[in-house]
């Protein structure tokens, strides 16, 4: 049985505005029929092109400079185009990031799922027949409405389900599944990839996953490749490359995972400094050189070669020098524990909530939420989309007035509703650092006015306000070169930096980040972490740090709070959080959001066809979709807050009986 | 046809008092073809002599007669000017207007192209010894179309129609002063005696196709013309359109004999350059009138053929004698000495066009003085005249219609001027904002200093002579006042013989040219285009267009 | 569709009715400034000013404007469009004529650009970067701005005068039949098609490409249809919605603004009819037929709404937040 | 090296994007409207000047000649040399048109900006009158107004000015609801800064572009309404060399033979439209990359 897909010193390049720029450059390695292998690297790293390449799918400007691709033993680049038709009909599938624009929006489900089957040649009404079929087989509930809705009517995790119906319908040798779940919310993210698990089992098809995320590769892989700048820096069996990294950048992206447990005070998160080069750079000798600790002038100037190490290879020079460095503690300044008591608390909030219109509807975005923040605290906001932490943000800000009843006070003295009618120093006392950097600096501003204008509204003049805005640049590591240019020159990262200057400008009381790593790469997210960290120390700055990502909360959170659709599940410190008892809904995103190497018992929440909310309802919002449901009880009666030493738990389940974490090793 | 006089001027320089006087009244058309030869004889004339004039002086005869040549019950396709509003014979005032109405309504008397008058549903007409009662014998065996007999009656409730203010009538400003309600006398059946308020030797031309509101209508006329049609004329309503044409049928019971084409069809255009191409593209057989300015290419078109009218149409350029710069009549004179007038004519009008003498007295007039000296373009004279005038050229506007050729003939006034240092500027208006209220006070043409205005053809010089130059004109754009020159017109309007008549006019031609109110570079002909091959179509000098010989051959 | 298709068009339907009383004002108050009067206007400059008292008299338009147009507006909700000062006619034969003018014209414009507009759209689409696809896009840029009366004067020139081919004039002897019509109006409809050839031809393109790199036309293309169905059941049907509004957009140049074709070609639509009445003053006619192009364009924008939102319902309220 | 100062490492930037105004030069159309722009502003700005005939001299024995080595492109009606009267006739379309445009544009603009950022009321009332506009063609509506204010080039002016006011604010409403979405907008109302410094610091400098896009365009129809106007008499009056008025006076003869009167001055006006279009194209193109 020849491999499903064999690829043999792949290069290939773009032409843009004239230049031809190489995005890949002798990419080798096989997926055995039924086998899955995984591809991880960061943006910019040539993944997507990768698996684009082996389908000859490649937008016009792309090209195959080098190398053979073979699925099954036959080879796309030189079948004819009934040959490759044929091929795509019968053999091989391949599924997206973005599941909502990978759907016709003027066709109904039914009709773009029946059509994979008419392809293979079935009549209309058995297409249509087995196309339910498929779609219960992943798992849709009501699947014969499915059929009959347009793709906007379904979630994202519908959408997705659907598709990987679509791809299936063939049963193909080879499905490509490129960030198939990135931007979906971790629970479903769980769901999808246990299905596409159990399904490679059920139907033995080889698959290969394209992702950023170590943890879904390593759940899914049997063997994995890392992707640098355009070339497999290496690659081998899933397990032992991710315990036993042999090249310094798979290292670097282990270590600036947040692991479980970790936290800022431990020490800061190792980062690999620097950026991912933009594709198409031309460098001789070791891609990786310019961020690599061990790089010397051999690395620089000499490419190095493949490294056979029994069944893995690597690319470095030095691949004996890795484990070492694996092993060696991070030394870094730790943390000074903040002060547990949160005496007078800078900002409480009581009772808010706030109710949307939406055309004849009210939608609840929040209900009843009441917490406080101690100064030089961090509450670590966690939810998935739509759980309202954001409208929690603007109500804070002042953005948006909540419903009669609720109230924010700082410093015990009761805001007003909209920041309008806020004073400026209570305006100045709150900040914000947003998730898209692009969207929130003025791209027609330089970084001097950006950051300038913030110190000239605090009211700042002159010699004090030059030495104010040199203070911040180097507080967010920038150089003063980079106060003339436009957000339109810098990178994602550098970005980022600019706007928590910004923040951070006028000595605010309270800073909220919304997601502020979520947009960049792994390797740059854990220097900005760790900027948010040494921030606050040296300000005293209290942060609520908003997030759906467990790990990034955990390493900077001191109390973690969990909100599902708009109410406060569970609030408490940081480690009685994730060590238990847990709230069911948050056992379920710990569970969801297993780390690469944590071992934890799977549990999920059940799926709910999205657009069923059930509004005014009187128990837990939480009683539909959740595994530890008492009968009627949660749904009718609403769940008592249970406290004990500051960590509080809306539910009916006693707390003893609640999940406890399995022991962090 | 070209001006028939010279021919017969010698030899009426032979000839004693009472053939001239003979010759006058048949050129006034005081007498009929056929009297002038029996009287013309009964005096002694030759034969040859006697033919020679008749035949110089009225080659068409009366129109029903000519014999009609081309082949019979074709479609006649016109293109003619947009109708403005309504087709109503007492309210009509345009071109477009007066053509459909031509078609089925006929007048009195016919004003030929030569200017003389021939019978038309009045076979005779006698002033009395002083000219202030005019008697018409009307013509028998006429029927209207929707078939009552034509009588006196109603010959006289349409000209009571056209005479009395409260009708909102357009000829009003014709019989101001000549002719007031009441004073129309039903004799018999068949004759109307006319009593006017002042003795007129022209009348008869007011009631002539010159006059275009005065078609015979039936006594019980309501108003209501668009739906009725109700005329006289050789062809019927088929079918008006308005705003987009009209089509007419033969009238098989037409008192003047066959209608030759079965059907014509008008066209409404918005203005002259679409009627050209339609013309040249084969949509059209003939155009009514067309202007050398802007249809050049029909002039050398093989495919074409053009008929040609000498005409009064003219353009008054008048310089306000009451008001510097103009109120020196040496200024004047110079400003005038500066236009090269064949040049003009050359270059607007490809030569078709007669000189003005800075007089209404167009050469087409019988009643014309040949013998007054033609102003010519001379520099150094205008010069010496501003210089004595102490003036060294002055800036001033000339004001003037957006209407065919002016515009042009601005642009060459403007050139003139400046060899003489008067620096001119054009404002150019649309004729509606030109006109205004037509009242003194409330008119850029009546209030400007400088201005020029179209005046169209019309069969005697009665009214240019009066409205536009006389102390109390109503259109005095100059603001002439001359008591020497209002004595000269009352004498020459009520004077009925030709000979006193020309003897006036030399006189008032001397004193506007010394005065020099308004000038009058050219009297340009009446220009009708047809395709080759189309016959008898006989047009006028004031917009008609008789078809009833008419073949699109 | 935010609440429901009844509610959103009965919101359509009151704000055109509110613009187009917004319009029937402005005209109005424009009415006012025009120079000179009617009577003026009918009996000609050289009148006698008794005569013109006289007919403004008979006609009415001696009173004051406001009772003018308070009269005109009681007539409107009778459902009577008023008297024509200039015509002495009421004044909906003319509207309607003119109106089926324009609307006959503009159909045959309209039949004849769209389907080669989006066939040469979705052409240079599918080749594009090519010289096709270059021409084309070329072609529709400088095509489209060229005025009317130049392309007019050339069309007039080579198939009536030189070639004789069609008749010049766009208005038809009565009575012929509706090829015979046709002929007449295809000549003038030319020129229009030249005009609007290059807004739709651009939108299709522009439509057509975006369809082609979309997702779900490379999830199309991965099951492994044919490249026909591909184009015709995915590509097309999401890249010609956008053209829908372009050509709606065009209604109130296609009805009303082909002021100078109609000049040129005689031919009377709604356009020259409504700057033949400015000219005559005559107010009830002036504002009736700019009404009747306001109401015209209001009408057919707001279908091409409905259809639009029609073949793309919008997203569920509800969704996200 | 201590990890501190690698993990603060200097940072390779991206490559820097070519700039706008680069990738615009290099675009063919952009190159070939300028040409032709330019050749024409040059003759509306000296024409008169270099031209071989005074355009306003007057011959009429010489009338309608043939383009001759005397007269390169013959001479019209009056005898007036028709190549200096195209030359100079530029003047008039090359005053009148882009000064409609920066009035309507700038008018537009700003109704577009207050309409986007205050909303409410204004920006209904602003939604109405667009409705009304865009439902009466151009011509018709340039039409009454000259009928009614007597045709002058001030009054065309204003005329097509405030017409395209509205329908550029619909573009820059657009443009400006775009930009609102954006955080920036939040960000600075929480600093403080007042509505107007948010609406000509913080939105306009990023709307610039579709309005420079939206005025090159509209700078198309103004000349495209201009030409129009001149072409049914509500132009600048004789003896003005304006391109319109000179086709309007002798397209009638042309069929007669004397073609030179009108082709001339239809190919300078097809001519002019064209270079603005491909300007404006060229534009479109580069901002929207």
């Amino acid at each position: 049985m020849s491999a499903a897909l064999a690829i043999e010193n792949l290069s290939v390049a773009y032409r843009a505005r004239g230049e031809e720029r190489e995005v890949l450059r002798g990419v080798s390695f096989a997926v055995p029929a039924g086998g899955a292998y995984g591809l991880v690297g960061e943006s910019g790293s040539g993944k997507s092109t990768l698996a684009l390449a082996a389908l000859r799918l490649l937008p016009g400007a792309g090209r195959l400079t080098g190398g053979r691709v073979r699925i099954d033993g036959r080879e796309p680049y030189v079948l004819d185009a009934g040959g490759l038709r044929r091929l795509r009909a019968h053999d091989v599938s391949m599924v997206f990031q973005n599941p909502a624009r990978a759907l016709n929006p003027s066709l109904t489900i039914g009709r773009q799922v029946a059509e994979a089957y008419e392809v293979l040649g079935w009549r209309r009404a058995e297409a249509e027949e087995r196309a339910v079929a498929m779609l219960e087989r992943v798992r849709i509930a009501a699947a014969a409405r499915v059929m009959a809705s347009y793709p906007r009517q379904l979630s994202g995790g519908m959408q997705q389900r659907v598709l990987l119906a679509m791809a299936l319908a063939k049963d193909p040798l080879l499905l490509v599944l490129d960030e198939p779940t990135t931007g979906l919310d971790a629970t479903v993210e769980a769901e999808l990839i246990d299905l596409i698990a159990a399904l490679r089992g059920e139907l033995g098809t080889a698959h290969v996953l394209i992702s950023h995320n170590l943890g879904v590769v390593a759940r899914l892989c049997r063997r994995v490749g890392v992707l640098y700048a355009g070339r497999l820096v290496e690659e081998g069996p899933a397990a032992a490359l991710l315990a036993d990294p042999r090249h310094p950048y798979t290292l670097g992206l282990l270590q600036s995972l947040p692991s479980p447990g970790r936290r800022k005070d431990q020490g800061r998160l190792a980062t690999i400094p620097g950026f991912p080069p933009p594709p198409g750079r031309p460098t001789e000798g070791c891609v990786f050189a310019a961020r690599c600790v061990l790089a010397d002038q051999r690395c620089r100037t000499e490419p190095p070669a493949a490294v056979d190490l029994g069944g893995r290879v690597s690319l470095c020079h030095y691949v004996e020098r890795i484990p070492p460095l694996a092993h060696g503690t991070i030394r870094g300044v730790a943390f000074a524990p903040v002060g547990r008591a949160p005496t007078p608390a800078v900002i409480e909030a009581v009772r808010l909530s706030k109710t949307y219109r939406v055309g004849r509807r009210a939608v609840r975005a929040l209900s009843d939420v009441s917490f406080t923040l101690g100064p030089g605290e961090t509450l670590g906001l966690v939810g998935e989309s739509g759980s309202g932490k954001t409208t929690l943000a603007r109500l804070l800000l002042g953005l948006v007035a909540p419903d009669i009843g609720g109230e924010i006070r700082l410093d015990g003295v009761p805001l007003a509703a909209l920041a309008a009618n806020r004073g400026a120093a209570e305006r100045k006392a709150l900040r914000i650092v947003l998730q898209d950097p692009d969207s929130a600096l003025n791209r027609a501003h330089t970084v001097r006015h950006l950051i300038g204008r913030v110190l000239r509204l605090a009211g700042l003049q002159g010699a004090a306000r030059k030495r104010r805005l040199a203070e911040l640049l180097a507080a967010v590591r920038l150089e003063p070169r980079h106060l003339a240019e436009r957000p339109r020159q810098l990178s994602g990262g550098l970005k980022q930096r600019v706007a928590i200057a910004r923040a951070f400008a006028g000595e605010p009381r309270v800073v909220i980040c919304d997601e502020p790593t979520s947009a960049l790469d792994l390797s740059v997210q854990a220097a900005i972490l760790n900027l948010l960290a040494d921030l606050q120390r040296d300000h005293g700055t209290s942060t609520i740090f908003i997030s759906h990502d467990l790990s990034v909360v955990r390493f900077l959170a001191d109390r973690i709070a969990v909100l599902y659709r708009g109410c406060l599940m569970e609030i408490g410190p940081a480690e009685q959080v994730f060590a238990g008892p847990h709230h069911p809904y948050t056992e379920a995103l710990l569970s969801a959001a297993g780390m690469p190497g944590e071992r934890r018992a799977p549990v999920r929440v059940a799926s709910t066809l999205q657009g069923t909310r059930e509004d005014g309802v009187t128990g837990c919002v939480f009683h539909a979709r959740c595994p530890r449901r008492l009968g009627s009880l949660c749904k009718t009666v609403a769940p008592p807050v249970v406290e004990a030493d500051g960590h509080a738990i809306r539910c009916h389940i006693p707390r003893g009986e609640l999940g406890l974490a399995a022991s962090p090793d | 046809m070209r001006n028939p006089f010279p021919l017969i001027d010698p030899v009426r320089r032979r000839q004693g008092p009472r053939e001239n006087q003979l010759i006058g009244e048949f050129i006034a058309g005081q007498i009929g073809r056929r009297g002038f030869l029996r009287r013309g004889s009964a005096l002694g004339l030759g034969w040859p002599l006697l033919a020679a004039i008749a035949g110089a002086i009225d080659p068409l005869g009366t129109l029903p007669a000519r014999a009609a040549t081309g082949k019979a019950g074709t479609t006649i396709r016109v293109g003619s000017p947009m109708p403005a509003g309504a087709i109503d014979p007492v309210t009509v005032g345009d071109a477009g207007g007066l053509l459909m109405l031509q078609q089925v309504g006929e007048f009195l008397v016919f004003d030929q192209p030569n200017l003389r008058l021939a019978p038309m549903l009045a076979t005779a007409w006698k002033p009395n010894h002083d000219g202030s009662v005019w008697t018409f014998t009307l013509r028998k065996g006429v029927t209207f179309h929707s078939g009552g007999m034509m009588t006196a009656k109603d010959v006289v409730a349409t000209i009571e129609r056209l005479a009395d203010p409260r009708n909102a009538s357009n000829a009003l400003s014709v019989f101001k002063g000549v002719l007031s309600p009441g004073n129309i006398e039903k004799i018999d059946d068949y004759t109307v005696a006319f009593h006017l308020d002042a003795p007129h030797g022209n009348f008869p031309y007011y009631l002539s196709s010159d006059n275009y509101n005065a078609i015979i209508l039936p006594a019980d006329y309501k108003g209501d013309f668009e739906k009725t049609w109700d005329g006289t004329g050789p062809f019927q309503i088929e079918k008006y359109t308005s705003k987009v044409g009209a089509s007419f049928i033969a009238n098989a019971n037409w008192w003047g004999g066959r209608v030759l084409p079965a059907r014509t069809e008008f066209s409404f255009f918005a203005g002259q350059q679409p009627q050209v191409l339609a013309l040249e593209g084969g949509d059209l057989d003939v155009i009514s009138q067309i202007v050398v300015q802007g249809a050049e290419g029909l002039l050398t078109d093989r495919r074409m053929s053009i008929i040609r009218l000498e005409a009064a149409i003219h353009r008054q350029v008048h310089m306000r004698c009451d008001i510097p710069p103009f109120n020196d009549q040496r200024v004047r004179r110079a400003l005038a000495l500066t236009l090269d007038r064949p040049a003009i004519i050359q270059g607007l009008f490809r030569g078709l066009a007669d000189l003005g003498n800075d007089s209404p007295f167009a050469p087409v007039y019988p009643s014309a003085n040949r013998d007054v000296p033609q102003r010519r373009k001379n520099i150094a004279e205008a010069k010496a005249l501003m210089q004595a005038a102490g003036s060294r050229g002055f800036p001033v506007t000339l004001t003037t219609e957006h209407l065919l050729e002016m515009p042009d003939y601005a642009v060459l006034i403007q050139n003139a001027a400046r060899e003489i240092g008067i620096d001119v500027r054009l404002k150019v208006e649309p004729p509606a904002a030109y006109y205004g209220s037509a009242a003194f006070g409330k008119s850029d043409w009546l209030d400007s200093p400088f201005g020029m205005t179209d005046y169209g053809h019309r069969g005697v010089p009665d009214v240019l002579l009066t409205a536009p130059l006389t102390t109390h004109g109503t259109w005095n754009a100059a603001h002439f006042r001359n008591p020497e020159y209002d004595r000269l017109v009352a004498e020459f309007v009520a004077e009925v013989a030709l000979d006193s008549q020309r003897r006036i006019a030399a006189r008032i031609e001397q004193l506007l040219l010394t005065e020099t109110p308004i000038i009058f570079a050219y009297f340009y002909d009446y220009l009708t285009a047809t395709r080759k091959g189309v016959t008898g179509v006989a047009p006028t000098a004031n917009g008609e267009l008789y078809l009833q010989s008419a073949s699109a051959g | 569709m935010q609440d429901g298709p009844a509610a959103w068009l009965a919101r359509r339907i009151s704000f055109g009715l509110l613009t187009l009383f917004l319009l029937s004002v402005v005209v109005f108050a424009g009415g006012q400034l025009l120079p000179g009067d009617v009577g003026r206007a009918i009996l000609g400059p050289l009148a006698d000013p008794r005569a013109v008292a006289a007919l403004d008299r008979q006609l009415g338009a001696d009173r004051p404007a406001v009772m003018q147009y308070l009269d005109w507006v009681l007539g409107i909700l009778h459902g009577n469009l008023g008297q024509s000062l200039e015509f002495r006619a009421p004044v909906s034969p003319f509207i309607l004529g003119a109106l089926a003018h324009s609307l006959r014209l503009a159909a045959v414009a309209l039949v004849m650009v769209v389907p080669l507009s989006i066939g040469a759209g979705v052409l240079a689409a599918l080749r594009r970067g090519t010289l096709i696809d270059r021409v084309i896009s070329l072609a529709g840029l400088s095509l489209t701005v060229i005025p009317e009366f130049v392309t007019s004067i050339l069309v007039i020139l080579l198939f009536g005068v030189w070639l004789r081919w069609l008749p010049i004039s766009a208005t038809w002897r009565a009575g012929t039949g509706l090829l015979g019509q046709l002929d007449h109006l295809i000549l003038p409809a030319i020129p229009l098609v030249v005009v609007l050839f290059g807004y739709i031809a651009r939108m299709a393109r522009a439509g057509t490409v975006e369809a082609l790199e979309a997702d779900y036309t490379r999830t199309a293309i991965l099951k492994g249809l044919s490249g026909a169905v591909v184009i015709r059941r995915h590509v097309l049907r999401n890249a010609l919605l956008p053209t829908i509004t372009v050509i709606a957009a065009q209604t109130s140049y296609l009805v009303g603004g082909l002021v100078v074709v109609e000049s040129l070609f005689r031919y009377q639509g709604i356009g020259s009819l409504i700057l033949a009445a400015a000219h005559a003053r005559d107010f009830p006619m002036l504002e009736a037929g700019v009404l009747s192009v306001g109401a015209m364009t209001i009408a057919v924008t707001l279908l091409a709404d409905a259809l639009t939102a029609f073949l793309t319902p919008a997203p569920v309220p509800g969704e996200g937040g | 090296m201590s990890r501190e100062v690698i993990a603060a490492g200097v940072v390779p930037e991206e490559a820097p994007q070519p700039s706008r105004w680069r990738l615009l030069r290099r675009s063919g159309g952009f190159r070939a409207g300028a040409a032709i722009v330019g050749f024409w502003a040059l003759a509306a700005l000296f024409g008169p000047m270099l031209v071989p005939w005074n355009p306003f001299a007057t011959d009429p024995l010489h009338a309608l000649a043939p383009p001759s080595a005397a007269h390169w492109f013959g001479t019209d009606q009056l005898g007036r040399d028709i190549f200096s009267r195209v030359i100079a006739g530029s003047r008039d379309i090359l005053t009148i048109a882009p000064l409609a445009t920066l009035l309507g544009t700038i008018v537009g603009s700003a109704l577009g900006l207050a309409g986007g950022t205050l909303g409410g009321a204004f920006d209904f009332v602003l939604g109405r009158i667009i409705e009304v506009l865009v439902s009466l063609p151009l011509i018709v509506v340039a039409l009454l107004a000259l009928v009614a204010f007597g045709a002058s080039p001030a009054t065309t002016i204003v005329l097509i000015g405030l017409v395209f006011a509205p329908l550029v604010a619909r573009t820059v409403r657009a443009a400006v609801l775009g930009e609102i979405a954006l955080d920036y907008v939040a960000a600075a109302e929480l600093c403080g800064e007042s509505r107007l410094a948010i609406m000509f610091v913080e939105i306009l400098p990023n709307v610039l572009g579709p309005v420079l896009v939206e005025a090159t365009v509209r700078l198309g129809y103004a000349v495209f309404a201009v030409a129009s106007l001149s072409f049914l008499g509500f132009g600048p009056g004789p003896p003005s060399p304006d391109w319109g008025l000179a086709i309007a006076e002798n397209y009638g003869v042309i069929a007669g033979g004397y073609w030179w009167t009108v082709s001339f001055d239809a190919a300078a006006t097809a001519s002019l439209v064209v270079g603005v279009n491909l300007l404006a194209e060229a534009l479109h193109q580069a901002l929207a990359s």
